[in-house]
């Protein structure tokens, strides 16, 4: 297996979130602890995602997204990625396709820029008329694995599997990590939920259902990043909900090493969503209190095993 | 926050522009931002121009449908979203297009403000008997219909403390230089998806302008590569301002 | 098809919540406007759940459980119910089993109290070592055909097969209906998630995860009232996050014409949770504003047909 | 409120009874309770002795890990939880067993209370040099080490403005008879699972005990069969009293 680069700090971007190369170099050059930026998903070919509304966040915690994977032609991200400077954090480049041959013409495109290749198996979005990368690949074991087999023939740098929490996930992880895959990312996001506006009787996003981000994901991701940790013991790049650095402890505990961050970020200027990611990394650093990180990921399962039973 | 509204009225302002009035006063900082939904057509950004209103210009489907609102008819908004202006000492509003409606509610929030406004002809100088009212308005058409023949710029340098730009961008762009960059700020815009932050999609040198902006400092803008140069289209594809 | 019995007002408990018979009287003494009550699932045998802690409550409008349906046998809940007295509302007896052929048992016992038996498909909990109804059968198409055609066999009142949002719910549900359901129920907990408790390090349920209920839940379970409805046009009861009036009618634009509310009476008095029931109810005839009910089930899939494309 | 604490003291009290005090004070109305989270362990209904502390009393396999934590030991709690008891004029406060401990608070915040407290020995009348600083104590041992020999309920009735009862159930369905039922106040006891109002597991002839309770006017506690008599089990299964 080939090891994650060392993301340091351990915070990132989730995918889709922030998306291109010059919102992270603002963020850099605003003082954000991340280690690593993952770009928006690259597809093949240019596509433009659903139309407005593409989010609708209702009370609670609960985000809905229809974006549907909008992408410049992987070329156009070649010429993108050819700009870039970030100064030190690493590049994860997200890659998707209809596919796993175009899975893996995306990643020979994006490999040489990216410190590590992270495939998007679980995107709940669609256009009208498609069908969605978990209905199509990402709920189907094999399928996932003859994806991950391809992408792993197109790269040497690490490949993280990012995973639907709406799928069978244990059974998708299984055949990936036998097709090859380095890491889980755990995982995308939920549902995909509906929100109707009562007062026109519409349903309120373009697309109709969207998946569900924020902290109404978090129990479900944590409980994937914590079955996927005991089953795997491999490395985890965890999001959903992350908002706060008890957030991001509950993830390494449960099994992360890596915490990305997505809907924390709304309504945050670059400013405000860099002093969080300060914030989030100082406060893991002092429940740490000198200890190396790597001292408590996967901690929960140590005390499950070691402490009695449900009395 | 997020609501349907009943439309109350359509005010026509001009062939290409009308000011749809709603059942509701939005509390807003000017140069804030709202997200127009019109059920089941689309969701698209407008700055308010009065607390019940938005100026539409006809740009494409969403805003021919959206001008087109009658009495009765429901329009979601979503907002404020975004940075306004921060207060102004008798700033210079220099407006083109339907970028003079946004600066309205700045207009009557400032003291002693001042006007530069351009348009194509005399019916594009929105609102200009109410900002006479307010003070001094300086006025070029393309037509010369109104006031000065020839483009807003043309008309810079004006006395003024502090500057308030809003139109297309390659107006903004070739306003820049020409504003002293510490009292100046500029309205961009950019292609909006979620308009909370969090696609990037409509980032300017990486500025996500639904969250940093719309308004930025004439000192950030000078910064701005990108700005009066690419913006990305609805896929992230770039494309030429 | 057997027609659901008239609830009126249609809202109802959700099962597992409030749970006994003596308990909807009090709420109906208290003048909680519920239609109908709805009972713990009933299972054969005598079985006390998990161990507490059962439910965890992280911030953000989810709350996650792991009671892990516990019963008296079926017998001492025939003595149960043949003491309750309510005045007007209907009795749905939820059932579960570990295979239909307990279901079976279980609902020819309950069948003369019940105005409709509710087959509970759905809940993701469990005991240590056991497998979960979602898992052994609720997951399962055919399975879950085959219990709802040896329940509709012991019963001549109508059958709600109430369904997990963690499953293929279109494709089980389809072979319910082919298997003579009368009604879906939309749905069960989500998930289920899990919560961990960073001073101690362990996970904070004793059964580690549980099913996730309350608004966090909503988006999911609006979406599946809203794909059953397209498909079946049949009556749904839905459950899921309905704590307002607004949330009520999502759900009936969406499809529903019976609504459960669960999580919603978290932390309230009998007589603050009957108020809460009073308002919802008042809520909805506001709306109405004079329509029958009737007039707005499922009208959002109206409107889409009607309104235009994705423009 | 849901919180990991650190145990900072175990005060023996009797054989079988000791105080856990932990690092933090809980705002409560005296009546409501918590429930103690020991991780791994399980989690159980207790009612603050102290805003940071809880008294307990060794029943089964919880209780005695609660008794034997020691300082440095974790304790979760969640709450306050239910309703407490309302503002009591002049109370006389009547307890039994390990109930004693959950009246100091009520003590503590009531006017000119006294005190009726029944136990099996000298040893389980908690708090007694404490209580007899607040006001006049009355007390009744099975075995007659302290005051009346014999049980709680011979010393009624008393004299007093109100009355708050709180022991075993038993006793003070005995109780129930004696007193002014527009006066007095119960705190009953049943097996809890969420605590919250949710799983209908700690039904008093129907009222939640952890929502509409524990404490219940006597008025609303003569009306309920069950009192004294049933009470579910963790199935659900009902068992006697
Ligand atoms: C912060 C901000 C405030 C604005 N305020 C106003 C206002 O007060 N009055 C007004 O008339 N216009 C305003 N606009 C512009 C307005 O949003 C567009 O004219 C409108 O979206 C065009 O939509 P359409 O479907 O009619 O045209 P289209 O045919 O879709 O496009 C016409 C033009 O509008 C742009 N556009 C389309 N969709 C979007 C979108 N989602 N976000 C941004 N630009 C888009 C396109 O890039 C194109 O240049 C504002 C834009 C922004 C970013
Ligand atoms: C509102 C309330 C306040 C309480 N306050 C105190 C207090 O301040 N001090 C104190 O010592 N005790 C108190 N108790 C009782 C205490 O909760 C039980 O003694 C304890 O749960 C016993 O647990 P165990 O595992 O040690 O014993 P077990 O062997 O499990 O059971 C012993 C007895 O405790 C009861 N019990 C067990 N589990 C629960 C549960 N989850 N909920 C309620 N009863 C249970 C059983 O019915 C049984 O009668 C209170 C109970 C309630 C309901
Ligand atoms: C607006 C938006 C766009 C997203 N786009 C992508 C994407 O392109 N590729 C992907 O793998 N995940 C995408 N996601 C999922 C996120 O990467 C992340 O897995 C999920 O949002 C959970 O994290 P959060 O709760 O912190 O947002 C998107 C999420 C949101 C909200
Ligand atoms: C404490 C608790 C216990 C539950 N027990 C059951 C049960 O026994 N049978 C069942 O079908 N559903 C059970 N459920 C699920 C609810 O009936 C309901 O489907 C779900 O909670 C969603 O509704 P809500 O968000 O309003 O709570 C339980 C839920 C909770 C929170
Ligand atoms: S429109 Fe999505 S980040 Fe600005
Ligand atoms: S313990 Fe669950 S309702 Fe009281």
């Amino acid at each position: 297996m080939i090891p994650l680069p060392r993301i340091d700090p351990p915070l990132i971007n989730a995918s889709g979130i922030l998306s291109y190369p010059e919102v992270f170099t603002a963020f850099e050059s605003a003082g954000a602890c991340l280690g690593g930026y993952v770009t928006k998903s690259v597809g093949p070919r240019e596509k433009p995602g659903n139309d407005n509304p593409v989010v609708v966040y209702p009370p609670d915690g609960a985000v809905l997204n229809s974006l549907a994977l909008p992408t410049q032609s992987a070329e156009d991200w070649e010429r993108d990625l050819e700009e870039i400077k970030l100064k030190k954090a690493k590049l994860i480049v997200s890659v998707y396709g209809g596919d796993s041959l175009e899975f893996a013409e995306v990643t020979g495109r994006m490999s040489r820029f990216s410190d590590a290749i992270e495939v998007n198996l679980g995107c709940p979005n669609k256009e009208p008329g498609e069908q969605t990368i978990m209905e199509s690949i990402g709920q189907n074991p094999a399928l996932s694995a003859e994806v991950i087999e391809r992408v792993r023939g197109e790269t040497d740098k690490p490949v993280i599997a990012k995973l639907s929490p709406n799928s069978d996930y244990l059974a998708v992880a299984e055949s990936c990590m036998n097709a090859g895959a380095d890491a889980l990312g755990c995982g995308n996001t939920l549902g995909p939920g509906l929100a109707v506006d009562i007062r026109s009787r519409a349903a309120i996003l373009a697309g109709t259902t969207g998946g569900i981000s924020g902290p109404a994901l978090k129990p479900v991701n944590l409980r994937m990043t914590y079955e996927a940790y005991a089953r795997f013991r491999c490395p985890i790049v965890a999001y959903g909900g992350i908002e706060t650095w008890e957030d991001a402890v509950e993830y390494i505990l449960a099994g992360a090493s890596v915490l990305g961050i997505g809907t924390a970020f709304m309504r945050k200027s670059t400013h405000e969503a860099a002093a969080l990611t300060r914030e989030i990394w100082e406060g893991i650093q002092e429940y740490l209190d000198g200890e190396p990180m790597s001292a408590i990921i996967g901690a929960a399962h140590r005390s499950a095993e070691g402490g009695g039973s449900h009395a | 926050m997020r609501s349907v509204f009943k439309v109350v009225e359509n005010r026509r302002e001009s062939e290409w522009t009308h000011t749809i009035f709603f059942d509701a006063e939005i509390e807003s900082q000017p140069g804030q931002f709202m997200m127009v939904w019109l059920p089941r057509l689309g969701e698209k950004p407008f700055t308010l121009s009065y607390p019940n209103a938005v100026t539409v210009k006809k740009a494409g489907a969403f805003t021919e449908n959206l001008a087109a609102l009658a009495p009765g008819d429901e329009i979601g908004l979503r907002g404020p979203l975004g940075q306004g202006y921060p207060p102004l000492k008798k700033p210079a509003l220099i407006g083109g297009g339907v970028g003079i409606a946004e600066l309205r509610l700045l207009a009557l929030a400032s003291e002693e403000p001042s006007f530069v406004l351009g348009g194509r002809t005399a019916d594009e100088i929105l609102f200009y008997e109410e900002f006479r009212e307010l003070g001094p308005v300086h006025v070029a058409t393309e037509d010369g219909a109104l006031g000065h023949k020839g483009l807003v710029t043309e008309l810079l340098p004006v006395e003024a403390d502090s500057y308030a730009v809003c139109g297309p961008e390659r107006m903004m762009a070739a306003c820049l230089p020409k504003l002293p960059a510490e009292r100046t700020y500029f309205a961009i815009e950019r292609y909006m998806k979620c308009a909370v932050g969090l696609c990037g999609q409509c980032t300017c040198s990486g500025w996500r302008v639904c969250t940093d902006g719309p308004i930025f400092p004439a000192a950030a803008v000078a910064q701005m590569d990108d700005f009066g140069k690419r913006r990305r289209s609805k896929s992230g594809k770039w494309e030429t301002i």
